[in-house]
């Protein structure tokens, strides 16, 4: 009955390395449920929040817990990619609608689409496709080196970024992997080409503020501009870092600067509540909140009619959504803004400002769906860098 | 006593799906069981053997990833699939038993290490065969004679019965002349070979069949699982499995199966009701150790017999 | 040309920062005998001690101080109520130290949050030098300066003193020990709050350059065994040297082999124990 | 007559220090020989060697008519031998019946049996019993070793070594620490033992020494000084002055 | 009463519940020996290890120079000047020879007692100068007798507890090891241990003969060897 409350349940992480992008997730669904009292399309919200501990094991025990101990209606997270693809198949037999507010492995909406998955963030490479476009029009490289997190989000961000770039005439002459639990990047910063154009860098987690450090320590600040993906340069982590990370070029679907009224409200939110600006985990989060207000909308709140609310959920559109207009593509991705971001100073802290915008930027970029598909899921090796100079 | 004890322990693992009441514990329960599977092969080599490994969870990433590889790739049946599974990680183990016997106690202990972080190292990087950190997914569970394993009773009653064959032939196993021997190995290997015995050659074959029932329990961790990745091969998984032995009490048949229930349950229920359960975990390893330093099993029995003892006292002075 | 000299000079950082890792750890095992699984915990925990107090503006070597203190502090009283009572042992040793290990993790997860946090190198070794014409940071020098210090320190009060050596008696037989005069008892508290304590400020040391976050605890655990076992069992000079080694072998081998980054310090350790098990330097089989 | 044991030119070094030199020795079935000389002469390294626990640098050991230099020791029990050890080495946790089963079994090809178990195998368990009882230890069988005194733990060492019927026995020092009163009653199960066997005795205690050896070897730094006869060797100058000093 | 350098008073002590050592009383006067006795199991180690502070007596006193020491660790019972020789020698196996001996060492010993340094031990045994860099584990057994005899000696004791020191020890060692106790008594009073007889009555003044842990005679040397008839079955020899 309508009186009765949504069970929502929020998959997260609360220990363990991924802890960080836990908090900052939960911060930002919070910061969504209490703007409105607790309220979704008129019914009371009853949120059940498990914490996965960045393990998958225990991701699908949690996810068991709450669809068959808390009965929850529909699922938030979990956090890393493995987490969904190791629920997967569980999402699948058990029938239950999950938003994902931050795993962003390619495949889970593209080769091996779930019809109860959708996503509140974009895939990987989504914004380092026309990131590598930017770099080699708009930024006139030819030659770059790239280093990146050894972890299929690298690859695939990577992947994206090479691809775009070398259809544009550059080339990347380096490829150097880290592993993700690296003591030092001493190491890799001490094999990094000096006769390029600028170093392209995709990191997650704490790697990007390590990195970052040690290229300025390396003396390379100033010397080779640093490009970067979203996290490297996440808001989450640019609050802990100094002037060593001024200058570096970005691409994101989100920025905390952007100028729109939902994204000021947003941001000031964020603020108030938590001491700090969004960057990828509350957003992703509480544009998930967005996402599922916006499918109950369109149900009246029925969300125990499974396949009404399932397809408003895959036909969604949020006007509100801080990055701008959002809506899902067929497989259940947004198309939404990409942003070219730099980290400036402002007000005496650090910012990603916003100096290109990208409308409507879909997963598979400019490239026509069927193509995309047929071929092979970004990986270390393909595409192919064909131009790596030994 | 103990007959008594273990009748009812098994009439009560029979009943209960229905004890349970929703899925989600007879779930857990599988899981439990399935860890004790683990905890009750690392235990031949921990508790019988005396030789302390922190790299039992790479057989299960051998057979879970051999056998999902096989289905998913080469479109194996499941029988074959888990055959060839079985028989490669018992190979491997047989190869990581002449490696890692070069040494015994810390040594041999950081060889397995080692070695458990080289197949993960493996899983990790060989992206093109294992799929990276993403794992493979859309694994499927056997039919064994046609019974679907899906629901959640029909894996759990599956499981249980592969995990009382296993304790089955491991209590015959820990019983017999060569269970003897290993244990004889563990206390005093010069001597042992003094009498004749091929110390080497009895770890060996310890090692190996420690490592294909740590491979029979990686089986029913990807049937549960549906999906396997390099987590589940991680460091802090072999330190867990070990963690269980010990805190159950090693070199005893009852104490793996204790410890992994209490740390299952404690991850996955305790979990949901503080947040700060890992450190919760961390107390109860400290108060099991500070308490019934050589295990919960061989603790409870100790303070078991001393009540008696205390009860037949009174009963003889009255 | 360049490659070689710069990989070099960071295999001999990496070196140092492995040493400040690895010394206590090799104290404490080197001479009681007991694998202190908590020692990541323990670096980790220093490096947050050290951050909070640079954080409340008392500077670098205030934050060693703290962090030694505290550490060494805590260590003194696992010591005293825990594993006092599990001599000999091994297993529960594990259990207890793996279960310290746990808690000491989540509440600096608790109390420092899970944000990845940099701490800055003291004002006098900011920035960077010059060496053959190659920028490098001054501080990864000054770390390796303080590596050779520690090892020096440590020797002359291992070999100066009679300390190893009572010590080493008393784990040999405790009673035996005492019944000849020797405070078995409080050297075993004193060295392990030693042991910790190092592990502490090893943790400041090398926080900025590893900066601290949640895991870190997870990710030196191995890095210290590794050392030490290579190096050798119960050798300081064997760690020493251990350090260096598999700076070396971490730097360049991820560098010439970066198929095998994950593996890269696994491997060498599998063939060197299977050779000679009692590692590099070591006087005690393994 | 063949040796049962013969020694040519062993040698043993650890570090620098030569610790076996050159050793010839040859033992005669059912001979009761007598190894002596000063601490740290390398009897019990020599022992070893024999034993197994230490590969020799050069020499030859040649064991009932075959050569097990480079033999592990667990062949060479196989092939006959058995040993007690000069510092008690024995199963602490376990009954004084389960060392001697074991014993039993290493000598047994049941030791590779995966099934059954050791407590149902009767004939053995009979077996132990009885060279328990042999050696007045009838009455602890069921005692755990931790349970009982030096003396008894020196008895089941020898009746380990006795379970094992080997064709040749070592035993180390079998009586040091013993009351005169336990040093009876190992001198009595020394003297029982079957003329078959054959015995090679370290022992410090010359009043019982000398009445059971039938001939001396004199050991003075890992070198043969002298051997032969009882007689011989006792009225021999050197071993006045090397190892008896009077 | 004071001229005695050790006095037992009444000891008694366990082993968890069971009785071991009931009501042992003796004295030990400065330059003598006395010799305990008793067959396997008496309670001889049990009365050294209760001096020694191992074995906490539950009732009695220990009196070393007229100061009770039965409720001291035996650090403090070793610093008050007893050295000891333990039964089954317990050298640290993995500290070198010289080691051993530097570990037991003290730099600050009240007058009169006299002070110790390895050339000394070694001038007794110049086995262990040969030896000294050697782990003390791959000793041979005498070699390690000789090792615990020296290292007892280096903590400078005014009173010498030895236990069987004679086992394992070769003939001709043996008798030097009897020297060497007449040597010392000059300088400190000894409470001898033995199964060697022999030895023994050779260097011992006085004599306790201990029988499941009561004191069956105590008296001097003389008396002992006039009653040694009535008294061979306390020594367990039939
Ligand atoms: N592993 C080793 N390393 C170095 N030296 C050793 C080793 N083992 C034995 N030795 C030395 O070799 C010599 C012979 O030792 P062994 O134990 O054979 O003497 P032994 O004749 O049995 O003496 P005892 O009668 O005192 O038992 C000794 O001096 C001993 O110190
Ligand atoms: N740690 C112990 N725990 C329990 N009982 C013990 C312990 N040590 C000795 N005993 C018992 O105490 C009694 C006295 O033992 P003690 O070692 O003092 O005898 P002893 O006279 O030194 O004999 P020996 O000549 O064999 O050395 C014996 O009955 C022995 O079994
Ligand atoms: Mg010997
Ligand atoms: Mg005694």
């Amino acid at each position: 009955a309508a009186a009765d409350p949504i069970r929502v349940g929020f998959l997260t992480v609360k220990s363990g390395a991924l802890a960080a992008g836990g908090k900052q997730m939960e911060d930002g669904l919070q910061l969504f449920l209490k703007e409105r009292n607790n309220m979704i399309a008129g019914r009371k919200v009853e949120l059940f929040v498990a914490d996965s501990a960045g393990q998958p094991a225990i991701t699908k025990t949690k996810m068991q817990e709450l669809v068959e101990k808390n009965n929850v209606q529909v699922i938030i997270g979990p956090l890393a990619a493995f987490e969904a693809l190791a629920v997967d198949d569980y999402i699948r037999k058990a029938q239950i609608p999950v938003i994902s507010p931050s795993a962003a492995a390619e495949d889970l909406t593209q080769r091996k689409p779930n019809p109860w998955f959708v996503r509140a963030v974009g895939t990987s490479a989504q914004p380092t496709q026309p990131f590598g476009e930017y770099a080699a029009r708009e930024l006139k490289y030819k030659r770059i080196a790239i280093i990146g997190d050894d972890f299929s989000f690298g690859h695939e961000s990577v992947a994206g970024f090479q691809r775009t770039f070398e259809e544009n005439g550059g080339k990347i002459v380096q490829k150097l992997w880290s592993p993700l639990n690296v003591a030092d990047y001493g190491t890799y910063i001490g094999q990094i080409n000096p006769k390029v154009d600028a170093v392209f860098v995709s990191f997650a987690g704490g790697n990007g503020l390590k990195f970052i450090k040690q290229y300025n320590e390396y003396g390379l600040k100033g010397k080779i501009p640093l490009l970067a993906s979203m996290t490297a340069v996440d808001e989450g982590i640019l609050k802990s870092m100094g002037d060593e990370a001024l200058g570096v070029i970005s691409a994101g679907w989100y920025a905390a600067t952007i100028d729109n009224p939902a994204n000021k409200h947003f941001v000031q939110g964020m603020n108030r509540e938590y001491k700090q600006d969004p960057g990828y985990y509350a957003l992703g989060a509480y544009s998930a909140g967005l996402i599922l207000e916006q499918a109950l909308k369109t149900v009246s709140g029925k969300i125990e009619d499974k396949p009404a609310f399932m397809a408003a959920l895959r036909n969604v559109q949020v006007a509100g959504d801080p990055r701008g207009l959002l809506k899902l593509d067929a497989l259940g991705n947004p198309i939404m803004n990409v942003y070219i971001r730099k980290v400036e100073r402002k007000d005496g802290k650090l910012v990603n400002s916003i100096i290109k915008t990208y409308p409507d930027v879909s997963q598979f970029w400019t490239y026509s769906r069927k193509d995309f598909l047929a071929a092979p899921v970004y990986s270390r090796d393909n595409p192919v860098a064909a131009n790596l100079e030994k | 006593m103990k007959r008594a004890l273990l009748f009812i322990f098994i009439a009560l693992l029979a009943i209960l799906p229905w004890l349970a009441g929703s899925d989600y514990y007879t779930n857990l329960a599988s899981q439990a069981l399935i860890a004790a599977l683990f905890a009750l092969s690392l235990n031949l080599l921990v508790g019988y053997a005396g030789l302390t490994s922190l790299g039992h969870a790479g057989f299960l990433g051998l057979a879970a990833y051999s056998s999902a590889w096989l289905m998913l790739n080469l479109q194996w049946d499941q029988a074959s699939a888990a055959a060839a599974a079985l028989a490669g990680s018992t190979v491997v183990a047989g190869v990581f038993g002449l490696i890692a016997l070069r040494a015994s106690g810390i040594g041999f202990l950081m060889i397995t290490l080692a070695l458990g972080q080289i197949l993960w190292g493996i899983a990790y990087r060989w992206a093109s065969v294992t799929g990276g950190d993403n794992g493979l997914s859309g694994i499927s569970r056997p039919h064994p004679f046609g019974f679907d394993l899906g629901p959640a009773s029909h894996f759990y009653y599956f499981t249980l019965l592969v995990f009382l064959l296993v304790w089955a032939v491991v209590a015959l196993w820990v019983r017999s002349p060569f269970g003897a021997s290993i244990r004889g190995t563990r206390d005093q290997p010069r001597r042992m070979s003094a009498l004749g015995f091929n110390v080497w050659l009895i770890r060996w074959i310890t090692f190996t069949i420690s490592g294909f029932f740590g491979a029979v329990a990686g089986l029913m961790y990807v049937y549960y699982q549906q999906f396997i990745s390099p987590h589940s091969l991680a460091l802090a998984n072999s330190a867990e499995m070990l963690l269980m032995v010990i805190a159950g009490g090693p070199a005893t048949l009852a104490g793996p199966v204790v410890g992994a229930a209490l740390v299952v349950l404690l991850k996955n229920i305790a979990s949901g009701y503080i947040d700060r359960w890992i450190m919760l975990l961390g107390f109860v390893f400290l108060f099991i150790v500070l308490f019934v330093p050589n295990g919960i099993v061989p603790g409870v029995a100790k303070l078991w017999q001393r009540w008696q003892q205390r009860r037949r006292h009174k009963e003889e002075r009255a | 040309m360049s490659f070689w000299l710069i990989q070099s000079l960071n295999s001999l950082a990496l070196g140092g920062v492995l040493f400040t890792l690895a010394a206590g750890f090799s104290l404490i095992f080197g001479l009681m005998r007991i694998a202190n699984l908590s020692h990541g915990a323990y670096f980790m925990l220093g490096a947050y001690v050290g951050l909070s107090v640079i954080t409340h503006g008392y500077g670098f070597f205030a934050a060693l101080l703290a962090a030694g203190l505290a550490v060494g502090t805590l260590g003194a009283v696992v010591e005293r109520l825990v594993l006092r009572r599990l001599a000999g042992n091994g297993l529960g040793q594990v259990l207890a130290t793996l279960g310290i290990a746990f808690i000491i993790a989540d509440f600096s997860l608790w109390a420092w949050g899970g944000d990845p946090q940099p701490v800055d190198a003291p004002a006098f070794l900011a920035g960077s030098t010059r060496l053959f014409g190659q920028v490098f940071p001054l501080y990864r020098l000054g770390v390796l300066g303080f590596a050779i210090l520690l090892a020096i320190s440590l020797w002359l009060l291992l070999d100066k003193t009679r300390l190893g050596m009572m010590i080493r008696a008393s784990v040999d037989d405790m009673q035996m020990a005492r019944g000849i005069g020797i405070p078995a008892s409080r050297l075993f508290t004193i060295v392990f709050c030693l042991g910790a304590a190092l592990a502490g400020i090893g943790g400041v040391i090398a926080a900025p350059i590893l900066s601290v976050y949640p895991g870190m605890d997870a990710d030196m655990l191995p890095l210290a065994l590794v050392v030490v076992i290579l190096g050798g069992l119960g050798s300081l000079a064997g760690a020493f040297v251990g350090s260096f080694v598999i700076g070396f072998i971490y730097s360049f081998g991820q560098a010439l082999f970066p198929d095998l980054a994950y593996i890269i310090l696994f491997l060498p350790m599998v063939v060197i124990l299977a050779v000679r098990p009692r590692g590099l330097f070591g006087r005690i089989a393994a | 007559m063949n040796p049962v044991l013969e020694l040519s030119g062993l040698s043993k070094a650890f570090g620098g220090l030569q610790v076996t030199r050159g050793v010839d020795l040859r033992v005669e079935q059912g001979e009761r020989h007598l190894l002596i000389g000063p601490n740290g002469a390398g009897k019990t390294t020599l022992f070893n060697l024999i034993a197994g626990d230490f590969r020799s640098d050069s020499g030859r050991i040649s064991l009932l008519g075959r050569d097990v230099t480079r033999l592990p020791t667990a062949s060479r029990a196989q092939h006959g031998l058995a040993r007690t050890y000069q510092i008690v080495t024995l199963f602490g946790k376990d009954t004084l019946l389960h060392n001697v089963m074991l014993a039993l079994l290493g000598k047994s090809p049941r030791r590779w049996r995966h099934w059954g178990s050791l407590s149902d195998e009767r004939t053995m368990t009979a077996r132990a019993h009885a060279v328990l009882e042999a050696v007045g230890l009838g009455h602890k069988a069921a005692l755990p070793l931790q349970q009982t005194s030096y003396g008894e733990k020196r008895r089941l060492e020898i009746a380990m070594a006795l379970a094992q019927e080997p064709q040749v026995l070592l035993l180390d020092e079998p009586l040091a620490g013993l009351s005169a009163e336990e040093r009876d009653t190992i001198r009595q199960l020394l003297g029982q033992i079957d003329r078959k066997i054959t015995i090679i005795m370290i022992e410090h205690d010359m009043e019982v020494a000398l009445a059971f050896a039938d001939r001396i070897t004199l050991l003075h730094y890992g070198e043969v000084i002298l051997g032969g006869t009882r007689e011989q060797v006792v009225n021999d100058p050197r071993t006045r002055e090397i190892y008896l000093g009077h | 009463m004071a001229t005695n350098l050790l006095e037992l008073d009444n000891l008694n002590a366990f082993y968890a519940d069971s009785h071991v050592l009931h009501d042992v009383s003796l004295a030990l006067a400065p330059g003598k020996v006395l010799a305990l006795l008793g067959r396997n199991g008496a309670g001889k180690s049990t009365c050294i290890s209760a001096i020694a502070g191992f074995v906490p007596p539950r009732s009695g006193r220990v009196l070393l120079a007229g100061i009770d020491l039965a409720r001291s660790t035996p650090e403090q019972i070793s610093r008050a000047g007893i050295g000891l020789v333990p039964q089954g020698r317990r050298i640290f196996g993995s500290l070198s020879v010289r080691e051993n001996l530097l570990v037991a060492s003290r730099k600050h010993t009240p007058a009169g007692r006299r002070c110790w340094t390895c050339d000394d031990v070694h001038a007794m045994f110049p086995r262990l100068r040969e030896r000294q860099h050697q782990l003390a584990a791959s000793l041979s057994g005498g070699e390690q007798q000789m090792l615990a005899i020296g290292r007892a000696l280096m903590t400078n004791p005014s009173v010498l507890l030895m236990d069987e020191p004679s086992e394992g020890l070769a003939p001709q060692i043996v008798r030097e090891v009897g020297d060497v106790l007449e040597q010392l008594k000059s300088q400190i009073a000894i409470l001898l241990v033995e199964q060697n007889l022999g030895l023994a009555m050779k260097v011992a003044d006085d004599v306790v003969l201990l029988n499941t842990g009561r004191v069956v005679f105590a008296g001097s040397n003389a008396d002992f060897r006039q009653q040694q008839a009535q008294l061979q079955s306390h020594l367990g020899i039939t």
